[in-house]
């Protein structure tokens, strides 16, 4: 297959991690700061998968690009799961899952 | 060069080693002994050796006239390296050194000190701190055999800070005394001023005799030469003619802080303060007369510059008048004689000042006698009246018959009344000065200053004498009964007043005479004369003449009795006042002392404390409240810590990005 | 020959742990210390002057090396060694150790933990005059900042804690300033090793501008502990707070190492950045010297007072080091000697005049000598001695200092020489107001000095003496060393 | 080759072992009264052993014959085992005792935790596991390898943060840990992906090096550089996640202060090292080889190109600015602090400043410095946290003023904290003294601009005095007790401590492990040679490597 | 040829609409469905560069699994959702922060040289081997990394018997 530009690919990978800091700043419920890391860690996802296609073009290039793609999935996966274990055991202590009102610790 | 005192030569150090034992014994045990009086029999005893010996010492330099010296404890040692100021080190040694300067000063300095210290054991008999007092005085004198038998600049010096706070404290001696204490601060900080300069001008000889020639290494020398320059002024040239000048300058202000000479001369009237016994020996006799003799040993030096010479006649000249004016109107009869004791000093820096230096040591000589003799003898008034000021005084001729005696011959030496001594001394000292001022015309003034002295001095000793002795009983009825001193206070004031008589006819005893003009063969600034010249007949005529005027006039208003106050509308009043507030010298130098240099030192601590030490707190406050301030950026919400991180990442990729390829040092471009 | 150096660090550190654990016989102990301490100083002694003749003046007798950090690039070593200036400075921290222990015998706080933290800062301070490695040195020269902490800290007077910190940081800035410094020199010349000596033998080869630098650095480091103008003001807080034994051995020991490390490992390595910047160093040493005596003649508390007049007697000292000459060295290192003597004699005056007296205000205490006789004598001595009264102590090296000045300086003798005149005022103002007059603010029952301190005072007081009579029983030691390289 | 394979990881597997069998036996339910004996015994045993295996493979002379890596192998260039993912240094061995040192230093500490405390299998076992993570790491030849390894110790310890699970504190500080720590490896991930774009590998080895080039795919020069820098870039960002740099430190403070003590010793000692350990690895090869072809040039097909890039000097230059600015930030917040934890924290963050001294410098000396200093930070830091776990099981309040008088009630407790204090203020006969000794000396030596580092850390750390300083004060000097708090039965102390028992009512554990680090600390601070001189052999041996 | 490029807009448009609709829309339930949409647009990208297994692979993992476990977590939390979701603001800081970040990724991207647009894929069989043994330590660790996650997870929520 020919003609998907890389450049493009490289740029969408960037608005979806800008998409994804966005989300973090913004979020104050956890699970959408969960979606919002998820958007980042897609993108970067997406560049080695990409990028995986595009290295296939030198022998013995790219597929370890889409073999740390499967592995970041799985990752990615993993991470979400202990989030909500996280959020969960915070949810019924604090019977609330505002990151903005946990601040017991500061200063 | 040997006569068969000689022997004793090597053993002159234990002239100050007496009395500095008696020190040691008394200042250690002086308050365990059984009774207080007995150390100032230890003191008495090491006075007494010091003087048997001191006088054998003199008796022998007066049979051979000569320059002995004794250098052998090394005090200070640098090897020399071969560059620098001193290639070759040098050594600071300490040693005794005898010839005719020091041997009057020896006879002077055991004599007295040993009649003073005998006369205390009386005096003092009912103060507490005797052993204080014995232990300080033997100190004292020990000190000041140290800095007569000196063989060297900083061994004087040495002894000479010695005598200085040995003086501090006797001053100091009824410390509980506001007064006394604040005297004997004041003598302190005011000779601590001329000390000061003196060593600036040790250190300006100590340089330039070593950098004068290849022969003239410390290691080698030491530096007698200061002192008997006669050997090495071939070498001189005088490397440094202004630093000459400059250091002669600086050891007249060391002279003048020691014997109380304009302007530091406001500290020894204040110093009447300490006992009579210390004033007489100290205050009168020998301490003050140290800076009369430095100018004397270094006057070889001092000589070479006209205007040092014109400095030590100008201050000793304007002093003696300056100070006698004082004495005048005085009410306190140990302050006039402190003034008379200022004025006289004046008249020997005079004379060395005219290049006269063994007049001024001849006046030295005699004005030891009498004026110890005057202040003893005002010892035993004070004793026995228990009051100083004259006004409350009158009439004590008749129970302190020998006192008022010795009083008497002591004024009429102090007057200058011929055949007594100090009409001897003084009439040479004018002599010398005026025949100084033959050559040097602005000597005259000085010249004018000194003669008209000799009436105010006849003057003001008189109307002592009169307002104390004469009349029929004290004008004070409350004073208590007199009675004549024991034998120990009244045998030294007849001692000292055959002294007062014979002291100025004694150098017509050949030996006697010989040490003095021994002395002046030092070669001395050209066109200064350095003989001995006979009294000049008028001269002396017109000094007696005005001495006897001085008592005349003391006599019309004072004799027998009679107090004469001056009229409260006289023109004289302001002058009176002047004087009795010393020109303001002393008010002057306390504003001085506490506004100016205390404020200063004020606000040096005031700087200290807030702008110094203020601006260290500014740092510590500074990082304080960057502290506080930065802490709020630990807000304890999660989402401004990631808001961190984005923005931590942001700059790096904008540095990267950005900024590094536009730096080609960070291997962009 | 002995390992005389490394046996006597070693006795003082075991020395002190033992002190540590020993409580209330801590004192006895320390006493053992002490002398045991005196003792090998007495053999350093005679093991200088013994072969005297085989001792060559600027080389360092008694050394000993033995690899401590060896990798490529670093060569630190064990290195201890010393010379005349070493060995007087030495026979100080013995003296002021003994005279503390003794001064402090009666300590009932914690006394394991007080005579210990005194023998530790003098082991410090023995360290720091016998290492010749930059480490070594370091590791001294900063040991002796925790006992003193602590000293102050938890022994001293109201404001102990404030003082305490305030002198730990200051001087602790200072030191790493100096470290960077003295690191700075050993790379940038390629120094084989961090020896004193390879420092010294290779530093010439750093440009004239590094050295400047470098100097400078070294300066302030070895300046705050002087202390120099500006930078002083941690020593009035720190002596004001410090317990008597704890401002005896600040005075008398710390403030020594300041100038004896700007002479070994300033001077002496970097000459040459000296000499360009002499006159910075004559300008904050005579500012010192004014600045030291102006303040002190403002004081009330006995204490800072002659907490002040540290810093006018250290500036001459500077002064003197600064002077670059035989002369001035000899009389740096005499002063040192004498001004230790000394204010640990006025130190230890004031502690007793604070615990007899319950005050050391000047204006509210007065009249003290007929009720403490012996402690008006030590008083008299101390002052007298400190405004460098002949036949004292300080005389000598007073003396030499300022001939050595006028020598260099010129005309600039005169900023030194008319101090001495607001010095003796000081002393003499405090004299009148303290000892003499009418008796005030005596407390009923105050009572002259207990044993413990007239002994430890009157040992300083003969030595005072004792020195002030034989200069030369110093300086024939202090000779041995640099001093006799010099111009 | 493939029995070498397994050999390898005999210290790893024990650590896995261990942990698996903990949760077995957990959920087995045996000996539930000495849970904290049985699983913490384990743990430590598998620690040690770990420890032996693994000092034993650094050819320790004493251990040398229970090798398990042959001689061969350790520094062989870049050693292929299954893959090209996986090296034995002794740089990495180096780091895998560290690490292993920190674990054992805290498992230690925890065998004092109460014999039936619920958390005990959970705590014991992530413990293992973050453990073992780091060791993992610690035989990297492959980015994603290290990333991974990295990962497994976050989760690990955002669960460990958290393990106290009813107590809000701690688990808000396991929230927070989370979020910085799933968003940082994001954006690791994502500057794996910008690297790999460019490089078309993530092996180590190559990264940072010469960019191959082909007709099919040729970057323009400015392009790939730009991208490759990028990269590096995030991650700087997101491995100094792990290393409290500022400004990615602030979670680390809250989490210091809301974890139990001793997952804040671990947090502090072994967690943030293994966040350096990536660093050094990551960024060493792009600033010591950029701009050179390396001799063991791979042969380059045929119709490929070499495109020589300069990472090196803005690498620096971006390391050195953070070092300064982590170092200071660190310290000015300390000053004004008021909590124990908090402070400690603070200390921890400008601690890892001076550490990134060594790789802004990046020459052989300053990385040996900085890792002597990274060994150093275990017993101090680690410490530090262990007694102050230690003094809150005790009573005492978590802020800084309930610690009157603490060094005079606790004599052991406060002497050693005071230890730990001054060694990581830097005074000397520490073993921080040395380390901060030798890593300033190396700048110096490196001369140039390196010479500021040096400066700025020595001022930092004579600022960091004062705060240090301080709490001496505080336990020595101001009166007053202690403040105690009244522990309540079967309840937690100061937030989320458990009480403890034994010796002095500090615990036999415990205080073995506090004995241990203040013996280390003065141990290596006056004869640190042994250390100095192995860690420098490693670092040698990794900087010929590349 | 255009219809690739076509195609690779219009997914490159809905990644980025539904990912930013996820992240704004206020209902967390739709949030869901939007957050699985944005995983089926990667999913496309993946088929469109040839890489089918990992686009099986993220509908499977990522818009099946993980999109259900959010959801999960969204129920069980559900109550307190909407009152407080409704107060979150737009500040113009983080907006301008990652527009800056988006900014110099997309220049640095367009720098790069797209002359040569040519993908390769790879069989599934050649990704297996690769992943199973050159990378299969990747694999080793992600087991390791899922243990601790299980183990913690599964304490951490539970609720204890304590």
């Amino acid at each position: 297959m020919t003609g998907l530009p890389l450049a493009g690919f490289l740029a969408l990978s960037a608005v979806l991690l800008g998409i994804g800091i966005f989300g973090i700043l913004t979020r104050r419920n956890f699970i959408l700061l969960l979606i919002a890391i998820e958007v980042a860690m897609n993108s970067a996802i997406l560049n080695f998968v990409v990028f995986g296609a595009y290295w296939g073009g030198v022998p013995g290039y790219g597929i370890e690009g889409q073999s740390v793609a499967v592995v970041l999935i799985g990752l990615a996966a993993t991470e979400v799961a202990v989030g909500l274990a996280i959020v969960l055991a915070l949810n019924r202590l604090r019977g609330s899952i505002n990151v903005a009102e946990a601040t017991v610790l500061k200063l | 060069m040997s006569g068969p005192l000689n022997a004793l030569f090597p053993w002159a150090f234990l002239v100050p080693l007496a009395p500095a034992i008696a020190f040691v014994i008394v200042g250690l045990f002086g308050r365990r002994m059984r009774r207080l009086e007995w150390g100032g029999w230890v003191a008495v005893g090491g006075a007494f050796v010091a003087m048997v010996l001191g006088v054998l010492i003199a008796v022998g330099e007066m049979l051979s006239p000569g320059t002995y010296t004794d250098r052998s404890f090394n005090w200070f040692t640098l090897p020399g390296n071969g560059t620098g100021t001193f290639p070759n080190g040098f050594s600071l040694v300490m040693g005794t050194l005898v010839d005719p300067l020091s041997a009057i000063m020896l006879i002077v300095v055991t004599v007295v000190g040993f009649l003073v210290m005998l006369y205390s054991v009386d005096y003092m008999h009912r103060d507490t701190g005797l052993p204080r007092y014995y232990a300080e005085l033997s100190l004292f004198l020990a000190s000041m055999l140290g800095l007569v038998l000196a063989d060297n600049l900083l061994q004087f010096f040495l002894f000479w800070e010695l005598v200085g706070v040995c003086s501090y404290f006797l001053i100091g001696f009824y410390y509980q005394r506001p007064a006394a204490a604040s005297a004997a601060k004041e003598a302190f900080l005011v000779t601590r001023v001329g000390d000061v300069l003196f060593l600036g001008g040790i250190y300006i000889y100590f340089q330039q005799f070593a950098t004068a020639g290849p022969g003239l290494g410390w290691a080698a020398a030491g530096f007698p030469f200061v002192f008997h320059g006669a050997p090495f002024l071939t070498l001189l040239h005088p490397p440094n003619p202004t630093l000459f000048t400059l250091a002669g300058l600086l050891i007249l202000g060391g002279a003048a802080g020691k014997s109380a000479q304009f302007p530091l001369d406001v500290w020894l009237p204040d110093a009447m303060e300490g006992p009579t016994t210390v004033s007489a020996l100290i205050h009168a006799a020998t301490m003050v007369a140290a800076g009369v003799y430095l100018l004397a040993v270094t006057s070889v030096f001092i000589g070479f510059s006209a205007t040092d010479s014109f400095a030590i006649v100008a201050i000793g000249g304007f002093t003696t008048f300056w100070a006698a004016s004082m004495a005048m109107v005085n009410r306190d009869i140990k302050r006039v004689i402190a003034y008379s004791t200022v004025s006289q000093l004046g008249y020997m820096v005079l004379a060395i000042g005219a290049g006269f230096t063994m007049v001024g040591l001849y006046h030295l000589f005699t004005h030891a006698f009498f004026k110890a003799l005057l202040f003893l003898a005002a010892g035993a008034v004070i004793h026995a009246v228990d009051t100083q000021d004259l006004f409350k005084m009158g009439g004590l001729r008749k129970t302190l018959r020998i006192t008022s005696i010795g009083f008497l011959i002591g004024g009429l030496s102090l007057a200058g009344i011929p055949p007594l001594a100090g009409f001897f001394s003084k009439d040479d000292v004018l002599s010398s000065v005026y025949t100084a001022a033959q050559t040097h015309p602005m000597y005259w003034p000085f010249f004018v200053l000194a003669f008209a002295t000799v009436f105010m001095t006849a003057y003001y000793i008189f109307r002592v004498w009169f307002l104390t002795f004469s009349g029929d009983r004290p004008r004070d009825p409350t004073l208590p009964p007199a009675h004549e001193a024991p034998w120990t206070m009244t045998v030294p004031i007849l001692i000292l007043s055959g002294l007062a008589i014979l002291a100025g006819a004694l150098v017509f005893v050949p030996q006697i005479g010989g040490l003095f003009t021994a002395g002046v063969g030092f070669p001395a600034t050209p066109g200064v004369p350095p003989t001995y010249t006979t009294t000049d007949i008028l001269l002396s005529v017109v000094s007696v003449g005005l001495g006897a005027g001085g008592i005349l006039t003391a006599y019309v208003l004072w004799g027998n009795g009679r107090v004469f106050s001056l009229a409260e509308d006289s023109a004289a009043q302001p002058i009176r006042r002047l004087l009795l507030e010393r020109y303001y010298v002393k008010t002057a130098v306390d504003w001085f002392g506490l506004r100016v240099v205390y404020a200063v030192s004020r606000f040096l601590d005031f700087v200290d404390e807030y702008i110094i030490d203020g601006t260290v707190h500014g740092f510590e406050r500074l990082f304080s409240e960057l502290s506080i301030r930065l802490r709020r950026l630990q807000s304890g919400v999660v989402l401004d810590y990631a808001a961190y991180v984005v923005v931590g990442l942001a700059v790096f990729l904008v540095f990267l990005y950005v900024i590094v390829p536009a730096i080609p040092a960070l291997g962009g471009g | 020959m002995l390992p005389i150096l490394s046996l006597t660090l070693a006795t003082l550190f075991v020395g002190t742990v033992i002190t540590f654990f020993s409580g209330p016989r801590a004192r006895y102990v320390a006493a053992g210390v002490s002398a045991a301490f005196l003792v090998e100083i007495a053999v350093m002694f005679l093991q200088f002057s013994w072969p005297a003749v085989a001792v060559a003046p600027t080389h360092f007798a008694e050394s000993e090396s033995y690899p401590w950090i060896q990798v490529a690039w670093l060569h630190v070593n064990y290195t201890v060694g010393i010379d005349g200036i070493s060995l007087v400075l030495i026979l100080l921290t013995g003296i002021l150790q003994a005279v503390t222990v003794a001064y402090s015998w009666t300590e009932r706080r914690e006394p394991g933990a007080w005579f210990g933290l005194v023998l530790l800062t003098c082991l410090g301070c023995f360290g720091v005059f016998v290492a010749l490695d930059v480490l070594l040195f370091f590791v001294f020269w900063e040991v002796v900042l925790i006992p003193m902490f602590f000293l102050i800290g938890f022994w001293g007077g109201p404001r102990r804690r404030y003082a305490a910190l305030k002198f730990f940081i200051y001087t602790h800035v200072a030191s790493v300033t100096m470290l960077v410094a003295l690191l700075v020199t050993a790379f940038y010349s390629h120094s084989p090793s961090l020896d004193f000596a390879s420092l010294a033998g290779s530093a010439s080869a750093l440009a004239v501008p590094t050295q400047i630098v470098l100097f400078l650095s070294l300066f302030f480091g070895f300046g705050v502990k002087f202390p120099i103008v500006p930078f002083h003001t941690w020593l009035p807080d720190a002596h004001v707070e410090a317990p008597t034994g704890g401002s005896v051995l600040l005075a008398g020991l710390l403030l020594k190492l300041g100038g004896y490390g700007l002479i070994r490992w300033g001077l002496e390595i970097l000459p040459t950045g000296l000499a360009h910047v002499q006159w910075i160093l004559y300008a904050v040493a005579f500012a010192s010297i004014v600045w030291g005596a102006g303040v002190s003649l403002a004081q009330r508390d006995l204490k800072r007072l002659v907490a002040f007049s540290s810093i006018n007697h250290m500036g001459i000292v500077l002064l003197a080091i600064a002077l670059y000459s035989s002369l001035g060295l000899l009389a740096a290192v005499l002063l040192m000697f004498a001004h230790g003597i000394v204010s640990a004699l006025l130190f230890m005056v004031s502690g007793s005049v604070h615990h007899t007296f319950g005050s050391r205000d000047l204006a509210s205490v007065g009249g003290i000598t007929p009720t403490a006789p012996a402690l008006s004598t030590m008083t008299m001595t101390g002052a007298l001695a400190s405004l460098g009264l002949p036949a004292l102590i300080s005389f000598p090296a007073e003396f030499t200092a300022l001939l050595a000045t006028w020598d260099k300086l010129g005309y600039w003798v005169l900023i030194p020489l008319l101090t001495l005149v607001v010095t003796a005022a000081f002393y003499i103002w405090m004299m009148q107001r303290l000892l003499f007059g009418q008796p005030k603010g005596i407390p009923a029952g105050a009572h002259d000095l207990p044993y413990a301190e007239a002994f430890a005072m009157g040992v300083l007081v003969v030595l005072t003496v004792l020195y002030g009579i034989l200069p030369n029983l110093l300086v024939h030691f202090i000779q041995l060393s640099p001093v006799a390289g010099l111009p | 080759m493939t029995a070498l394979a397994w050999t390898v990881f005999v210290p790893e597997l024990f650590l896995l072992g261990a942990a698996l069998l903990i949760f077995l036996l957990d959920s087995l339910g045996i000996l539930r009264d000495r849970r904290v004996e049985l699983f913490g015994g384990l743990a430590t045993v598998a620690i040690v052993v770990a420890l032996v295996g693994v000092l034993a493979d650094l050819r320790f002379a004493p251990l040398a014959s229970l090798a398990t890596v042959p001689a061969g192998v350790v520094n062989a260039p870049w050693t292929l085992l299954g893959g090209s993912l996986v090296a034995v240094t002794s740089f990495g061995l180096v780091f895998q005792a560290i690490f292993l040192t920190s674990a054992l230093l805290v498992s230690l500490a925890s065998l004092s935790h109460p014999s039936d405390q619920k958390g005990a299998a959970i705590f014991f076992g992530l413990l293992l596991i973050a453990t073992l993570g780091m060791t993992l790491a610690a035989f990297s030849a492959d980015l994603i390898f290290l990333l991974l390894s990295i990962e497994i110790t976050g989760i690990s310890t955002y669960l460990l943060v958290g393990y106290t699970r009813r107590d809000p504190r701690g688990l808000e500080a396991a929230m927070k840990m989370y979020i910085i720590g799933a968003l940082s490896a994001a954006l690791s991930f994502f500057g794996a992906s910008l690297l790999f774009s460019v490089y078309g590998t993530t092996s180590l080895a190559t990264l940072g090096g010469p960019i191959l080039y082909n007709t099919h795919f040729p970057p323009p020069l400015l392009g790939a550089t730009s991208i490759a820098l990028l990269g590096y870039g995030f991650l700087v960002v997101g491995i100094g996640f792990k290393v409290t740099v500022v400004p990615f430190h602030a979670w680390a403070v809250d989490v210091y202060d809301g974890a139990p003590s001793d997952v804040s010793a671990f947090l502090a000692g072994g967690s943030k090292k293994v966040g350096l350990f990536g660093y050094f690895l990551v960024f060493l090869v792009p600033i010591l080889l950029s701009g050179r072809a390396p001799p063991g040039l791979p042969p380059i097909p045929v119709g490929f190109h070499v495109l020589i890039v300069h990472f090196g000097l803005p690498l620096q230059v971006v390391f050195g600015v953070m070092a300064v600015v982590t170092m200071t930030v660190g310290n000015v917040l300390a000053l004004q602090q008021t909590e124990m934890k908090r402070m400690l924290a603070y200390s921890s963050i400008s601690q890892a400043g001076y550490m990134l001294i060594g790789l802004a410098v990046a020459t052989s000396p300053a990385v040996a410095g900085a890792v002597l200093l990274i060994f150093a930070h275990i017993f101090m830091k680690a410490g530090a946290f262990i007694v102050v776990g230690a003094v809150a099981g005790l009573g005492v309040g978590s802020r800084i003023t309930d610690w009157k008088g603490v060094g005079l009630r606790f004599p052991f407790l406060g002497a050693s904290f005071a230890v730990m204090l001054l060694s990581l203020a830097g005074i000397p006969l520490t073993v921080g003294f040395v380390a901060k000794f030798v890593l300033f000396s190396a700048a110096v030596q490196a001369q140039g601009w390196f010479v500021w580092l040096a400066v700025a850390g020595l001022l930092n750390s004579a600022l960091s005095v004062f705060y240090y300083a301080r709490v001496l004060r505080v336990m020595y000097m101001e009166k007053g007790e202690a403040v105690v708090v009244p522990i309540p039965a079967g309840a937690v102390a100061g937030g989320s401590d458990p009480p403890l028992l034994g010796v002095g009512g500090i615990g036999y554990g415990r205080a073995a492990a506090i004995g241990v680090a203040v013996a280390i600390i003065f141990a290596f601070g006056v004869y640190p040679q042994p250390v100095l001189a192995s860690f420098q052999m490693a670092v040698n041996h990794l900087l010929q490597v590349l | 040829m255009i219809l690739e490029v076509l195609a690779f807009f219009v997914l490159a448009i809905t990644a980025a609409v539904t990912a930013l609709a996820a992240l704004l829309v206020r209902e967390l339930v739709h949030t869901i469905i939007w957050v699985a949409a944005f995983f089926v647009s990667l999913a496309g990208f993946y088929f469109l560069v040839s890489a089918p297994f990992l686009g099986a692979l993220q509908l499977g993992v990522y818009a099946g699994a993980v999109t259900i476990l959010l959801l999960f977590g969204v129920m069980v939390t559900r109550k307190r959702i909407f009152a407080h979701e409704a107060a979150t603001g737009l500040g113009p800081a983080p907006v301008a922060l990652a527009l800056l970040i988006v900014v110099v990724l997309a220049t640095a991207a367009s720098t790069i040289s797209s002359s040569t647009n040519q993908v390769y894929g790879f069989t599934i069989s050649a990704l297996s081997t690769a992943l199973f043994n050159q990378y299969g330590a990747w694999l080793l660790l992600l087991g390791l990394v899922m243990l601790p996650a299980l183990a913690g997870a599964i304490y951490l929520v539970r609720e204890g018997r304590e």
